[in-house]
């Protein structure tokens, strides 16, 4: 990396770390925006993604009508474009006569904090374990890969339906139901990356140095694995979500007032027959979200990795 | 046997056109073995690839000619190329420990070369019976050409994976890979920096024995000044992909012209009784998609005039059998 | 990779989650939020009425996930009025549990009725303490008076009990009173002379196709429970199949009524105890055996665990031939004719013994219950070839069948030669399926897909008035509803007719007590309560709750 | 050998078995419901009395660490007991059922392996062309649209539209076939019968592509972003340097390498495919464990739920097996 230049101009002062670190974190930040805005598709993704989250949070200065008002009288109706449609509903009415892009715009919310939520719970348990495992093993290992072993051979559908019947639904046990079977992937996959990344020379020369073994773990070793953990971990964002969806096909989603992508797809499959909009937009908001979080996560990659990269 | 002429070859980067390659010119007799020199990054092993023409995407080449026995290389078809590549011109990597593909047997992987290019399908005949002989022809070669590598057992160990050779073996098994075909001409890319400096060692006596035994040419690339001075006829210098000097290996040693080459044998650490002061050159070698000055050494260069920041540079011809490229000649 | 990298990748995350932390932080009217708003409308509300008394009424709406919909129609006419109400979506096992611990406020459930009689949802409804009396409703007088409608013979006094009943279940308004449905069944064009029927049971017997000789019908069911009669098993689906396979000793037209199958004719006593049935002569099962009073017998004493069962609890079958607490005796007359004795009236006794069909007494013990059930026989117009319950069960015509009830025409081996029950849980798959031509008869179609159906000339659509009874329990033993006038409230402030007609089609129709009009002693002149939401929010007034 | 370890492999998994078992035992109990109750239904007349004597007949009146240790006694003797619903042994049940879900399990990954492999393989080749772009973009269509709605539309457009294929079951309503492996495509083919093969195939095609269609986009993504590395890495160059032609380089020296961390993928999916089938068995109809087991979870059917679960459970760690298995025979550095 270029960038060994950048800490020189304060090794010689003293100054509060914190601030130190501010700073390089500023610094850091404008340089990788200033490589970022060379990479088309990642630039593209995090446009899209920022639209998401700013529609999300405007959401009620942005949404033609109120996502929860029904209007039973106009139930079911087509998009604009289609026979029967009008401008009044650009995507069309559900199942109970409410505009369907107002809860699409509104769906985001929910959407995104299920996915965020659930995947950063799984990644911090799973990476935490995960490193601590794969670096001390040690019964620790065992007794966290043994457990880690039970719940993956559990069907996390049979899971699910356990918790949801027992807490009773609602948006902190979805939470939880999604995550508790999430973790288990990451903590595989850092594990078996701490294997092998511990017997690699840099961590001999931190220990050499006389570092501590967390400080190597995360301040050496994390730095390296955390490509591999962000790619897997924006995939998981848009299939947490679409599991919210599977929860909901069995009736067992978020409660039904909130708006959220994937109850919307789920809730609208009798229909899907005779109104295939109501599960439709939902599901492609859904899948545009995807996109572009993996472009931009793939982005980062390409531009974090020093592997491609000309010498 | 070899003559490139201009080649350019340019890398197409988010800050701009990098030229890994810049106007190389080169000439080599058969059985030659030249030395081709320079710090990591100054396009020896994009000049080695564009011969073979396997500079890595998004690379190309952008002009000049490549001249095998009179045949550009450049304009060859892809399918002609592939006959050429491991049967006239094989090349060794640097880093054996990842070049011999870890899921293949390594014997597997020798005999490969000889199966692709037909080597014993003369002595074969037809099938079904020749193809039984071809294969066991071909592994009657590979044990061949590993005892010839010095790899010893060769029956045994023509079964095992890469994983279970050491850092010399692995090379020599790449060297047998690079002879299996006889080729007529070797790119070498620093096919020592990754070993242990006896390997090393062994690694280019084998080297030489092969240029000796089958009159193999072989381009040796490597950033050690040491290892060419010791084992090549003719050294070429490059710097931020161009030639800088070229020359026969004991006039270059014992008297360079370019201030670069001075650098470098400056900074060669040397056995010796006394104790010598090592002198780094200053600075490091220059962002190649950004070069400031005419000279990409200039601000480096101890010796730099104001006239280097914009006169026109080209390889001169200084007599000898020596070219540099610097204003002072 | 570095750690600096590291750092400002955790940096843009942090981010990240920070904004969408935001956007949903700026979600309003969400579950924890409401609330607070509510206060705070509350609030000035208070200052401007000055009333400071009046609270929110605030409770949350169970429901099963089918009645989702509805439920959140319910709840935003009910916001509308100022109370305060969210729609919880239960997994019903789970839902149930907790309702009947007292645990939960108002919920969505349904109850089937299968004896045209109002005594089944009547008395584990509503009778104090009763299985399904999720309401905690508890009136003596209404106990009272479903005792005497179904301990006695005499129709008129029985009338009368249940006509009063119904007054004092709307005077006492333990539920809001909801609707039952129309049921939505449709067939190929091929499909001829095929109604569906009030107890949703298909009878393929007398059905007769234009072309071809096979009828696949798509079962909305992951899995049917058993192929024996004699087994225990309480679902309709299960019904449908066996009842193709098997007769009882009576059956019902498809709007009710009950007429003879097996047996020819029945006498019942002047005091309601005893029923004597003489068989019909001449019926064979699909073995060859000739089907007489042992037979009978022996079903009975299998399902009730009497005689050569006595050790055994019987099946759960036996809730639908007598009342718990009655006693149930059968006895064999002579070969043709069999005898039941109650030690108590039961006078929907025959509406029962439709659903329950013979078995072949010494094929049973022969092959034994496990071996019945993998190859069943039967007296019924087709037999069992082969299938798994929860994939597909393939029937053939029996050729040597009797003829069925002389009632049902028409009376004879059935027309067609194969008939399939084919498992087609999803309802969208069904209907494709009907669609394709893959399924002849299908069941159990959601409202909104009947237009579709309507508009495909291939296909007929039916509809059969439903036995099932919809409605909005309250926790009657529990704030805020243990106050009537709140239950009251509830019942003039919900717009059914609007509910019914979008959501449902118009299918539904709005029932002013839990009794439904085909069953005995409905009481045409207690009437639904009325949508009026001002006499709701009177109610709610008086009751200390604040409105709209 | 690797026999020996194979068998050392499956004997480690008894202690994951027992844990299971306890754990489903437990949890399955711990969700509010009551089975008797929900046996018998609605209508008619059932006295308390009635009900607690099914309890006891269940054993559901013994306290919960005397019905685990009755449980786990039966289960060591390969009893699971008997369904509440269905009174007829778990076993009979499972082994009715597993044969359908094992096919649409393996069909779907058959389908995520033919369709996942080339196109990953291709985008990687054809770096940023445009096959590339709309393969990748494809690929978030499988991940983000939950596997019913892929069903119904793929029954829509498929089944009713186009009819070419079968809306729902394992065969034609009425067709049936000898079971030899339950597996009905392969029943068929060593039958000989190829009238019933073919139909078999038909019906399992549209299941197993909805079921495979995440995997599939999965499988393409993590081999499409390993080839890239695997095509940066020197043996491929060495292999074209050797003179190998561009299609061997990438069919014989990269595949082989990038296929290491597709089977992890494969493996960790298994489980997916297993156990996340219950949706898609709905949708198509198709008489599967997943089917069964949901049924029996809203039917508090313990006896079922626990049988299979730890079928699930087994047929997991055998398939993990099965893929270490497979790496030893890719990767010769890791052994079993």
């Amino acid at each position: 990396m270029t960038d060994s230049s950048l800490g020189t101009a304060n090794e010689h002062q003293i100054v509060n770390p914190y601030l130190l670190e501010l700073r390089l974190l500023t610094r850091n930040a404008l340089h990788l925006w200033g490589q970022l805005r060379r990479h088309p598709t990642a630039l593209l993704g995090l446009i899209v993604i920022i639209l998401y989250v700013v529609s999300a949070i405007a959401a009620p200065f942005i949404a033609p009508y109120d996502p929860t008002e029904q209007n039973l009288m106009a139930r079911n109706k087509p998009p604009f474009w289609a026979e029967g449609g009008s401008l009044d509903h650009i995507l069309g009415t559900d199942q109970l006569g409410r505009d369907l892009l107002s809860r699409i715009i509104y769906g985001g919310r929910v959407s995104i904090l299920v996915g965020l939520l659930a995947t950063g719970f799984s990644v911090l348990v799973g990476a935490l374990l995960g490193s601590l495992a794969g670096y001390f093993r040690g019964r620790l290992d065992d007794i966290v890969s043994r457990f880690a072993d039970l719940l993956m051979a559990f069907p996390f559908l049979i899971f699910a339906i356990g918790v949801m019947s027992m807490l009773g639904p609602g948006f902190s046990n979805l939470i939880f139901a999604l995550s508790f079977k999430g973790w288990v992937e990451f903590f595989r996959l850092v594990r078996g990356e701490m294997l092998v990344e511990k017997t690699k020379e840099y961590v001999e020369a931190a220990r050499a140095v006389g570092r501590s073994d967390l400080a190597i773990i995360f301040s050496e070793i994390a730095p390296n694995i955390f490509h591999t953990v962000l790619v897997l971990a924006t995939l998981r964002v848009g299939h947490m979500i679409v599991l919210e969806a599977s929860l909901s096909f069995l009736g067992l989603g978020i409660p039904p007032e909130i708006p959220a992508w994937g109850s919307m797809v789920a809730g609208g499959r009798v229909q899907l027959l005779v109104a295939y909009w109501i599960s439709t937009f939902p599901g492609l908001a859904l899948a545009l979200l995807v996109l572009s979080i993996n472009l931009l996560g793939e982005g980062l990659r390409d531009i974090l990795d020093p592997r491609l990269k000309l010498q | 046997m070899l003559e490139i002429k201009g080649l350019r070859t340019v890398f197409p980067t988010s800050k701009g056109e990098v030229v890994a390659a810049k106007d190389v010119d080169l000439t080599m007799e058969p059985g030659q073995i030249i030395g081709l020199v320079g710090e990591s990054g100054c396009g020896k092993s994009v000049t080695m690839l564009s011969i073979l023409r396997l500079v890595p995407h998004p690379g190309r080449i952008v002009s000049g000619q490549v001249l095998f026995f009179g045949e550009d290389l450049v304009k060859k078809s892809p399918l002609e190329m592939r006959r050429i590549r491991g049967k006239e011109i094989a090349m060794i990597f640097q880093d054996p420990m990842t070049t011999l593909n870890p899921v293949f047997k390594v014997g597997e992987q020798i005999r490969e070369s000889l199966r692709i290019h037909g080597i014993m399908s003369e002595q074969a005949g037809s099938w079904p019976w020749g193809a039984r002989y071809r294969l066991q022809a071909e592994r009657d070669k590979v044990i061949q050409l590993m005892e010839e590598v010095g790899i010893p057992s060769p029956q045994a160990r023509y079964h095992e994976y890469p994983h279970q050779f050491s850092g010399g073996m692995q090379q020599r098994a790449l060297i047998a890979i690079a002879l299996a075909c006889e080729p007529r001409l070797l790119l070498a890319d620093e096919p020592t920096t990754a070993l242990d400096v006896t390997i090393q060692a062994q690694i280019l006596d084998l080297l030489r024995r092969i240029n000796e035994t089958h009159g193999t040419g072989i381009i040796l690339v490597t950033h050690d000044l040491g290892v060419a001075a010791e084992f090549c006829e003719e050294i070429v210098v490059m710097y931020a992909g161009q030639i800088v000097e070229r020359g026969p290996t004991d006039e270059v040693i014992q008297r360079p012209l370019h201030p670069y080459t001075r650098g470098l044998l400056r900074s060669i650490p040397r056995i010796t009784r006394e104790k010598r002061k090592l002198e780094p050159i200053p600075g490091v070698v220059p962002d190649l998609a950004n070069l400031k000055y005419n000279c990409a050494f200039y601000d480096r260069c101890d010796a730099a005039l104001p006239k280097c920041e914009h006169d026109e540079l080209e390889l001169r011809d200084v007599g000898g059998g020596r070219l540099v490229r610097c204003v002072l000649y | 990779m570095n750690a600096r990298n590291w750092r400002i990748l955790a940096l843009l995350l942090a981010v990240l989650l920070l904004t969408g932390l935001l956007a949903v932080g700026c979600t309003p009217a969400q579950e924890e939020e409401t609330p607070g708003e509510e206060e705070q409308q509350q609030e000035q509300a208070g200052e401007e009425v000055s009333e400071p008394e009046l609270e929110t009424l605030r409770f949350v709406l169970d429901t099963e996930s089918f009645r989702e919909l509805e439920a959140q129609a319910i709840a935003q006419q009910l916001r509308d009025l100022g109370i305060d109400v969210q729609v919880k979506v239960w997994e019903w096992s789970a839902l149930k549990a907790k309702i009947k611990e007292g645990e939960r406020l108002a919920y969505l459930t349904d109850w089937g009725s299968a004896f045209f009689d109002p005594f089944d949802l009547g008395v584990p409804k509503l009778r104090t303490g009763d299985r399904g009396n999720y309401s905690f409703y508890s009136n003596p007088e209404f106990d009272e008076l479903m005792v005497t409608a179904i301990t006695t013979a005499d129709e008129d006094v029985r009338r009368d009990a249940y006509f009063r009943a119904q007054e004092i279940l709307k005077e006492d308004a333990p539920w809001v009173f909801g609707y039952y449905m129309k049921a939505v069944e449709a067939s190929s064009v091929d499909v001829q002379n095929w109604e569906p029927s009030m107890d949703s049971r298909i009878n393929l017997h007398d059905v007769s196709l234009a072309s071809g000789d096979t009828i696949v019908v798509g079962m909305a069911t992951d899995s049917i429970l058993s192929l024996d009669p004699a087994s225990s098993y309480r679902d309709r689906e299960t019904e449908t199949v066996i009842r193709n396979m098997f007769d009882g000793l009576v059956t019902r037209t498809h709007d009710g009524k009950v007429v003879p199958e097996l047996a020819e004719s029945w006498d019942i006593s002047e005091d309601g105890l005893t029923y004597t049935f003489k068989l019909r002569d001449g019926v064979y099962f699909h073995n060859g055996d000739q089907l007489d009073a042992d037979d009978v017998v022996f079903t009975f004493e299998k399902i009730l665990g009497l005689g050569a069962f006595a050790d055994t609890e019987g099946t759960s079958r036996a809730g639908l031939i007598r009342p718990s607490g009655v006693e149930l005796t059968v006895e064999k007359v002579d070969e043709m004719t069999v005898r039941f004795t109650f030690s108590k009236p039961f006078p929907v006794f025959l509406q029962g013994l439709v659903h329950q069909q013979i078995v072949p007494r010494d094929y049973y013990l022969e092959v034994g219950e496990e071996g019945f059930g993998k190859a069943p026989v039967g007296t019924g117009p087709f037999k069992f070839v082969s299938g798994k319950l929860d994939d597909q069960i393939v029937l053939e015509r029996f050729d040597d069948y009797y003829g069925g009830s002389p009632d049902l025409p028409p009376v004879g081996p059935a027309p067609i030669k194969r008939a399939i029950f084919k498992m087609v849980p999803e309802p969208a798959t069904r209907i494709a399926g009907l669609k394709a031509g893959e399924l002849g008869i299908v069941q159990a179609i959601p409202p909104d897909l009947i237009a579709s159906l309507e508009a495909d000339e291939n296909i007929v659509v039916k509809y059969v008035e439903g036995t099932r009874n919809y409605a909005l329990e309250l926790n009657n033993a529990k704030p805020p509803f243990d106050d009537i006038r709140v239950r009251k409230a509830l019942n003039y402030a919900i717009n059914w007719e609007l509910i019914l007609d979008e959501i449902y089609g118009g299918l539904a129709t709005r029932l002013a007590t839990a009794f439904l009009p085909s069953g005995f002693g409905y009481n045409p002149d207690v009437e639904p309560y009325p949508y009026d939401p001002e006499r709701a929010k009177e109610l709610l007034k008086e009751a200390g709750y604040a409105t709209k | 050998m690797r026999g020996i370890k194979v068998l050392e492999r499956i004997l480690a998994t008894i202690p994951i078995m027992v844990g299971i078992a306890v754990i489903i035992f437990i949890f399955i109990r711990a969700v509010p419901g009551d089975p008797v109750d929900l046996m018998m239904g609605e209508g008619g007349y059932v006295s308390e009395e009635e009900m607690e004597a099914m309890r006891k007949a269940f054993n559901l009146d013994k306290p919960v660490h005397v019905q685990l240790y009755l449980f786990l006694t039966q289960t060591l003797r390969g009893d699971l007991g008997e369904s509440f619903l269905k009174q007829v042994p778990v076993t009979d049940l499972i082994l009715d059922t597993l044969p359908a879900t094992i096919e649409l399990a393996l069909g779907a990954l058959v389908f995520a392996v033919l369709v996942g492999v080339p196109v990953g393989v291709i985008s990687a080749v054809k770096q940023n062309s445009l096959v590339d772009r709309v393969s990748m973009a494809g690929s978030f269509v499988g991940i983000s649209f939950p596997h019913f709605w892929l069903g119904i539309i793929g029954i829509l457009i498929f089944s009713v539209t186009l009819q070419w294929l079968p809306t729902n079951g394992r065969l034609d309503s009425g067709l049936s076939i000898e079971h030899i492996t339950g597996l009905y495509v392969i029943d068929s083919l060593l039958l000989g019968d190829l009238e019933l093969f073919w139909n078999s195939f038909h019906h399992l095609i549209l299941p197993s592509a909805t079921l495979g269609a995440a995997v599939a986009a999965m499988i393409a993504r993590v081999m499409r972003s390993s080839m890239l590395e695997i095509l940066r890495q020197d043996y491929v160059m060495l292999a074209r340097a050797k003179g190998l032609s561009e299609y061997r380089v990438i069919v014989r020296h990269a595949l082989r390498n990038a296929l290491i961390p597709t089977v992890t993928v494969v493996g960790l999916q298994t489980g997916v495919l297993l156990g996340g089938n219950m949706v898609v068995e709905t949708v198509f109809g198709w008489p599967g464990v997943g089917r069964m087991v949901v049924q029996s979870i809203y039917a508090r059917d313990y006896p079922v739920v626990q049988g299979a679960v730890m079928l699930y459970a087994f047929t997991f760690v055998i398939a993990n097996l099965i893929v270490d298995i497979l790496y030893t025979y890719l990767n010769p550095k890791i052994e079993l």
